[in-house]
């Protein structure tokens, strides 16, 4: 079966140091108390990167059919459709409460 | 034996006549129940599922009969509130998930989507068997929950009810919970398969409509139903374990329930209706014998619908309490779905301009199913008006609008596409003066029972309603007469269908004069389908073609994997062997 | 049906395949179809968890306090070496390299019970302490009315995906066995790649569960 | 068109219930006008172009980039009206002017309950003012209800854990129905409620008679006023006088008797145990029967449950 990507050693745990490294540093981030929405921002941006990572290289997706990237990429829209438009209600409700 | 030369890829072909009456086809290759029971081949998963949901559909039809029977008049008629409670939440959760969201896809669909392919099987022909399996199972541990303290939640399962309520509901969203994996198999199946198994020379241009809407319930199928499953073990194991995510008196969000729910149910909604789309594309042109106008509008506007319908969940919960900023987008949302839905109308309509129009049964299906969705359609344009929508939520005009949709149209299309391919399905025709009569039938009492609740709606008679105000009576009475018309109708189309297997005419392979893949093959079609893997030269609507033109060629040497063939502009030299 | 196929004919060719190559593109695909379905499956959760944590995100700020990080951190690292393993194992397959396929699948496994074993001290001592999922949560030292639906959500979300870690055991042995009786090479290796990758996707779910959980601040 | 209003809506009793029925008037009739005209076009094309023959061979037509994009465009402005009109008109419904008369309003399996400002309370009937607009502030004591009243043209489902709010103006003195809209199990579709609108004076003298709540009238026996409050308070939407079995067991023959329980004990139904099962009804559930009854605790007062008891004796 030849056309199938074949990732090297060196690839392999060159992905695996960095998603390694990338863990140490978000519990270090963690451990800093960052201010607030910058602690988030940033535990999430490390774990994003690290999912790429993981996507990218060891599924494959870099050098795979674009159309299973597109399927991967499709699922993340959706989800954050289901997020975003119920996030539109429950951030926005108004309270009330009766005066008596 | 002739060559044909391409820029990619060699391939012989030699061209073959389908049979009628063939020694050997797919029920005789392999005999015997439990050949049944664990056959891989697409078509005989397809027949299995077409009986159990038929199955089921009459099931379901004795629970509405049963319904509309108890409102003939206020109060008590002849069951109490409670069974009668039950006897619509099962009428609803059996339509939906048992019949509805299979019907097309699972029977009709799987059956033909491969044929129409020109693929031997869909891509993964156990999982196809399991995604049976797993159906059959829900539907076990649903008829269990039914005898064992039934349900009586509505088939919304709406929290803190649901969560609260006594009887079998942890049971039965189990089962659901098992039906929906049975729907996310197919979906990835069918996905894969029309990606990855169409013969050579066929181009997602020439891909028959009824595939394209396939394609577009698949995608709804694996992006909503997760959701639901994740919905429904939530709801069970709040009961179970008094998770608080949904319950306020746990801490919870009754609301939240409702979104994730309608994420699911909405777009569901397309899931039952998008294939019936199909069915129409495909009936229109072969009984006009006219190429499809608009070939790309209806095939994106497929995808499109697929689309938008996840955006639009909210309109559900106009007055449920969520946020007035939430309610305005889904509502705009909610009118742009409208568009690609139009526009298939049109396109549909525009296809018979200058046709060759003979008003066949499947045909006479697809007109009832045009009035009757055209109505359902622009209710849904009424009820997706925010300030509308707060007056007629949970009437019996929402009642009427859905049952327009998914009765007068998802219905309509199923019988149409069930008459249509019924001939190649059992190799017999059906006695056409009788199918006419009942679609007249089903026509005239489905507009008796279903018109009536519109009014009633209007004037304000909510839906899932034991008792009711003497000023309703009327109302309630038209709807029920027209609904045993509408439940004669049905039997005897089973009647009919039947009868047919016994001792209708034998049908030759393409009765109706169909371009068609699955038209060229065998009637019955052999076990693999093609004796050869086929190569596509015509698209399924050119009718503008000669008929022997469609003769299917089959791939001599090369199998044209892989490769975009592009045999029609080569020189055909279509040559007997 | 003799001329269905012309290149090659590997022994678990399915008749409805023309080539291997398209039955291996078509398991890859479903596959991934199916991933995605994964991702909404739990994407349920990921949203209920992001809409509590907007209303009362001081409560998870608190509830995160009971949560141990180094354990947390350490089953990342368990589960990021177990994915490591796995593509050692389709890199070894493609290579032909057969006793390599079976040591690397045995490696995962052992992460996979690390990690899991890792995961049942957490939730007994948990236990321990009287945090229960739902309405049997009885630990008093959490001083905020929604501490249960924390509680809720972690357990539903890590269970979830213990869930898959389990189901993900399961499907490892079943490859062990396989590639111990040689069924797995350079021509044909695609439940291996395919298992593949489903167990990076469920690496990548803990990817998001450590830092949504253990480092709230 | 008066007429052809009272055909398909129920009267317009509040100010601005006209606003919703213009637009539905308005969307109604284009979609009429939509559906005779492609419905006819349908009907045109079969009977013109019917097949003759089975050889006929048909023209090719693909498509017409100008005419997608014509029933494209033209529906896409006519929904973005029927957007637009909606939300304006909703968002009117939505804000309740700041002068608005509050009323708060329970839902409970199966009755309305609304408390006034000065402790008036009422069950199944809502008494407003004419011509001011009126508040109500909504809250659940189970399940999801929804309150709507159609001649108002407003609905608003009622939350359990959380406060919503509607409101109406009704113009005119009189009577409109209450329906419960959201399903919340057997007697749902008794779950209905009045809403009586009073002339401004005698809104006030009704207001003033009733304030506090919940005495005893002078001109009714205890008994009486038990049958009275067991209506009100819907308790005989399950529990009936006269034997008949419904959601819960028959008053009827029930006091001083021997009453099985689901638990396999026994005991003798008297005062202690009435006041009990009123106030705690999960504590002793009877044979039999669901244990989906409500607590009343803090609804009813004492000589309330006293005449409820005193009536229950009298049913032998």
């Amino acid at each position: 079966m030849s056309g199938h990507h074949i990732s090297t050693d060196k690839t392999l745990l060159g992905v695996a140091g960095g998603l390694l490294v990338l863990t140490v540093l978000t519990v270090v981030v963690h451990y800093l108390h960052l201010p607030d929405p910058w602690s988030i921002i940033v535990a999430m941006g490390i774990a994003t990167f690290k999912a790429m990572l993981v996507a990218l290289f060891f599924m494959n997706l870099y050098w795979d059919k674009r159309f299973n990237l597109m399927l991967f990429g499709t699922s993340i829209v959706f989800l954050a459709l289901l997020v975003g438009l119920t996030l539109l209600d429950t951030l926005f409700r108004v309270d009330v409460l009766p005066s008596f | 034996m002739s060559t044909e030369e391409t820029n990619l890829k060699k391939i012989q072909v030699q061209r073959y006549e389908p049979e009628s009456d063939p020694d050997q086809h797919y029920l005789n290759e392999e005999t015997g129940i439990w050949a049944w029971l664990t056959t891989v081949d697409h078509k005989k998963i397809g027949l299995m599922y077409l009986a159990s949901v038929t199955f089921f559909f009459f099931v379901g039809g004795i629970m509405a009969l049963l319904v509309r029977t108890e409102l003939w008049t206020p109060a008590k008629t002849f069951i109490e509130a409670n069974t009668y409670n039950q006897i619509f939440t099962l009428h609803g959760a059996i339509m939906v998930f048992l019949f509805l969201v299979p019907s097309v896809p699972a029977a009709l669909g799987n059956f033909f989507l491969p044929l129409q392919l020109g693929a031997k099987d869909v891509a993964f022909p156990r999982l196809n068997l399991l995604s049976y399996y797993l159906y059959v199972a829900g539907a076990l541990i649903a008829i269990v929950s039914i005898v064992n303290g039934g349900i009586d939640t509505g088939w919304t399962f709406y929290t803190p009810y649901s969560s609260t309520t006594g009887g079998a509901v942890t049971t039965m969203v189990f089962g659901v919970f098992v039906i929906g994996f049975s729907s996310i198999l197919t979906g990835v199946n069918f996905i894969t398969t029309i990606h990855k198994m169409r013969a050579p020379g066929l181009s997602w241009d020439k891909l028959s409509l009824f595939s394209w809407s396939l394609y577009a319930t698949s995608i709804i199928q694996i992006l909503a139903t997760p959701v639901l499953a994740i919905t429904l073990a939530l709801v069970g194991l709040e009961r179970l374990l008094g998770i608080g995510i949904f319950d306020p008196a746990l801490g919870g969000d009754p609301v939240l329930f409702q979104h994730f729910f309608w994420f699911y149910s909405h777009p569901a909604v397309y899931i039952m209706i998008v294939p019936g789309f199909g069915i129409v594309s495909e009936v229109i042109t072969t009984f006009s014998k006219k190429h499809i106008f608009g070939y790309w509008a209806i095939a994106l506007s497929s995808l499109a619908i697929a689309f938008i319908g996840f955006l639009v969940w909210g309109h559900h919960m106009f007055v449920s309490g969520q946020a007035s900023l939430a309610s305005m987008v889904f509502s705009f949302l909610t009118f742009l779905v409208g568009i690609p839905t139009g526009i298939k109308m049109f396109n549909w309509t525009a296809t018979l301009y200058k046709g060759s129009i003979k008003l066949a049964s499947p045909l006479l299906y697809i007109f009832g199913f045009f009035f009757l969705f055209l109505v359902g359609g622009l209710t849904g344009i009424v009820l997706g008006s925010i300030a509308l929508n707060v007056h007629l939520h949970d009437t019996y005009y929402v009642v009427a609008h859905f049952h327009f949709v998914m009765v007068g149209g998802m219905v309509m299309a199923f019988l149409a596409g069930v008459h249509y391919w019924w001939p190649k399905m059992t190799g017999r025709l059906y006695n056409e003066t009788l199918a006419k009569i009942a679609c007249g039938i089903i026509f005239v009492g489905f507009n008796v029972t279903f018109l009536p609740q519109f009014v009633m709606g209007s004037l304000g008679m909510p839906r899932r309603y034991f008792n009711y105000i003497e000023q309703f009576q009327v109302y309630h009475q038209i709807s029920t007469i027209g609904s045993y018309i509408l439940g004669i109708g049905f039997v005897m189309i089973f009647y009919y269908l039947v009868k047919s297997i016994y001792t209708g005419e034998k049908a030759s392979p393409n009765p109706w004069g169909s371009r068609a893949l699955e038209w060229q093959v065998n009637s019955l079609p052999p076990l693999h389908n093609f004796h050869h893997t086929p190569v596509i030269i015509n698209g399924p609507y050119d009718y503008h073609k000669p008929m022997d033109e469609f003769q299917l060629g089959l791939a001599e040497s090369g199998n044209g994997h892989g490769t975009e063939v592009d045999v029609s502009s080569t020189e055909e030299k279509p040559q007997a062997e | 049906m003799a001329n269905h196929s012309t290149s090659s004919h590997s022994r678990y060719l399915q008749h409805h395949f023309v080539d291997a190559e398209q039955q291996f593109d078509a398991a890859k695909m479903g596959m991934w179809v199916f991933l995605v379905t994964e991702i909404l499956f739990f994407g349920g959760l990921f949203a209920a968890y992001i809409v509590y944590r907007l209303w009362y995100p001081e409560l998870f700020v608190m509830a995160s306090e009971e949560l141990n990080t180094l354990w947390g951190g350490v089953n990342t690292v368990v589960l990021i070496g177990s994915s490591l393993t796995v593509a050692m194992a389709i890199k070894s397959a493609q290579l032909n390299q057969k006793r390599n396929i079976a040591i690397n699948l045995g490696i995962t496994l052992a992460l996979a019970a690390i990690f899991m074993v890792i995961k049942y001290f957490e939730w007994t001592h948990k236990f321990h302490l009287g945090i229960f999922p739902g309405e049997f949560y009885a630990y008093e030292g959490i001083d905020h009315p929604k501490a249960n639906v924390f509680f809720s959500l972690y357990y539903l979300m890590t269970g979830l995906h213990g869930l898959h870690v389990i189901i993900g055991i399961g499907l490892m042995i079943w490859l062990l066995v396989r590639s111990v009786k040689g069924h797995f090479d350079s021509e044909y290796y695609t439940p291996v790649e395919i298992t593949g990758l489903y167990w990076h996707l469920v690496d990548i779910i803990w990817i998001f569960l450590f830092p949504l959980f253990y480092l709230i601040d | 068109m008066d007429a052809l209003n009272d055909l398909l809506l129920p009267p317009a009793k509040s100010t601005l219930a006209h606003q919703t029925d213009t637009l539905f008037w308005f969307v109604h009739l284009s979609g009429l006008v939509l559906t005779i005209g492609l419905i006819g076009v349908l009907i045109y094309f079969v009977i013109k172009y019917r097949r003759e023959s089975e050889d006929e061979v048909t023209p090719l037509i693909t498509h017409n980039n100008k005419l997608e994009v014509t029933w494209s465009v033209i529906p896409l402005i006519m929904v973005l009206i029927v957007f637009g009109w909606g939300y304006q008109v909703f968002m009117e419904q939505r804000v309740a002017p700041d002068d608005a008369y509050e009323v708060n309003v329970t839902g409970q399996k199966w009755i309305w309950q609304f408390t006034y400002e000065n402790g008036a309370r009422t069950n199944g009937e809502l008494h407003v003012p004419a011509g001011r607009p009126v508040k109500l502030i909504m809250n659940s004591s189970d399940v999801i209800h929804s309150f709507y009243v159609p001649d108002y043209r407003i609905k608003q489902d009622v939350l359990p854990g959380r406060y919503t709010e509607v409101w109406f103006n009704a113009p005119e003195p009189g009577e409109s129905i209450v329906f419960c809209t959201e399903y919340c199990g057997t007697s749902h579709s008794d779950m209905t409620a009045k809403v009586i609108v009073h002339e401004e004076g005698e809104f006030e003298n009704w207001l003033a008679d009733n304030a506090g709540g919940g005495g005893m009238p002078e001109d009714l026996a205890p008994a009486e006023w038990g049958e009275q409050l067991a209506q009100e308070w819907a308790c005989s939407t399950c529990h009936s006088a006269d034997g008949s079995d419904m959601t819960g067991p028959t008053w009827q023959g029930l006091f001083g008797h021997e009453v099985q329980l689901s638990d396999g004990s026994t005991v003798t139904a008297d005062e202690n145990y009435i006041r009990e099962s009123i106030l705690e009804p999960g504590a002793k559930v009877v044979d039999g029967y669901p244990n989906v009854m409500n607590t009343y605790q803090g609804q009813l007062n004492d000589e309330q449950i006293n005449a409820i008891i005193e009536y229950i004796k009298t049913l032998k």
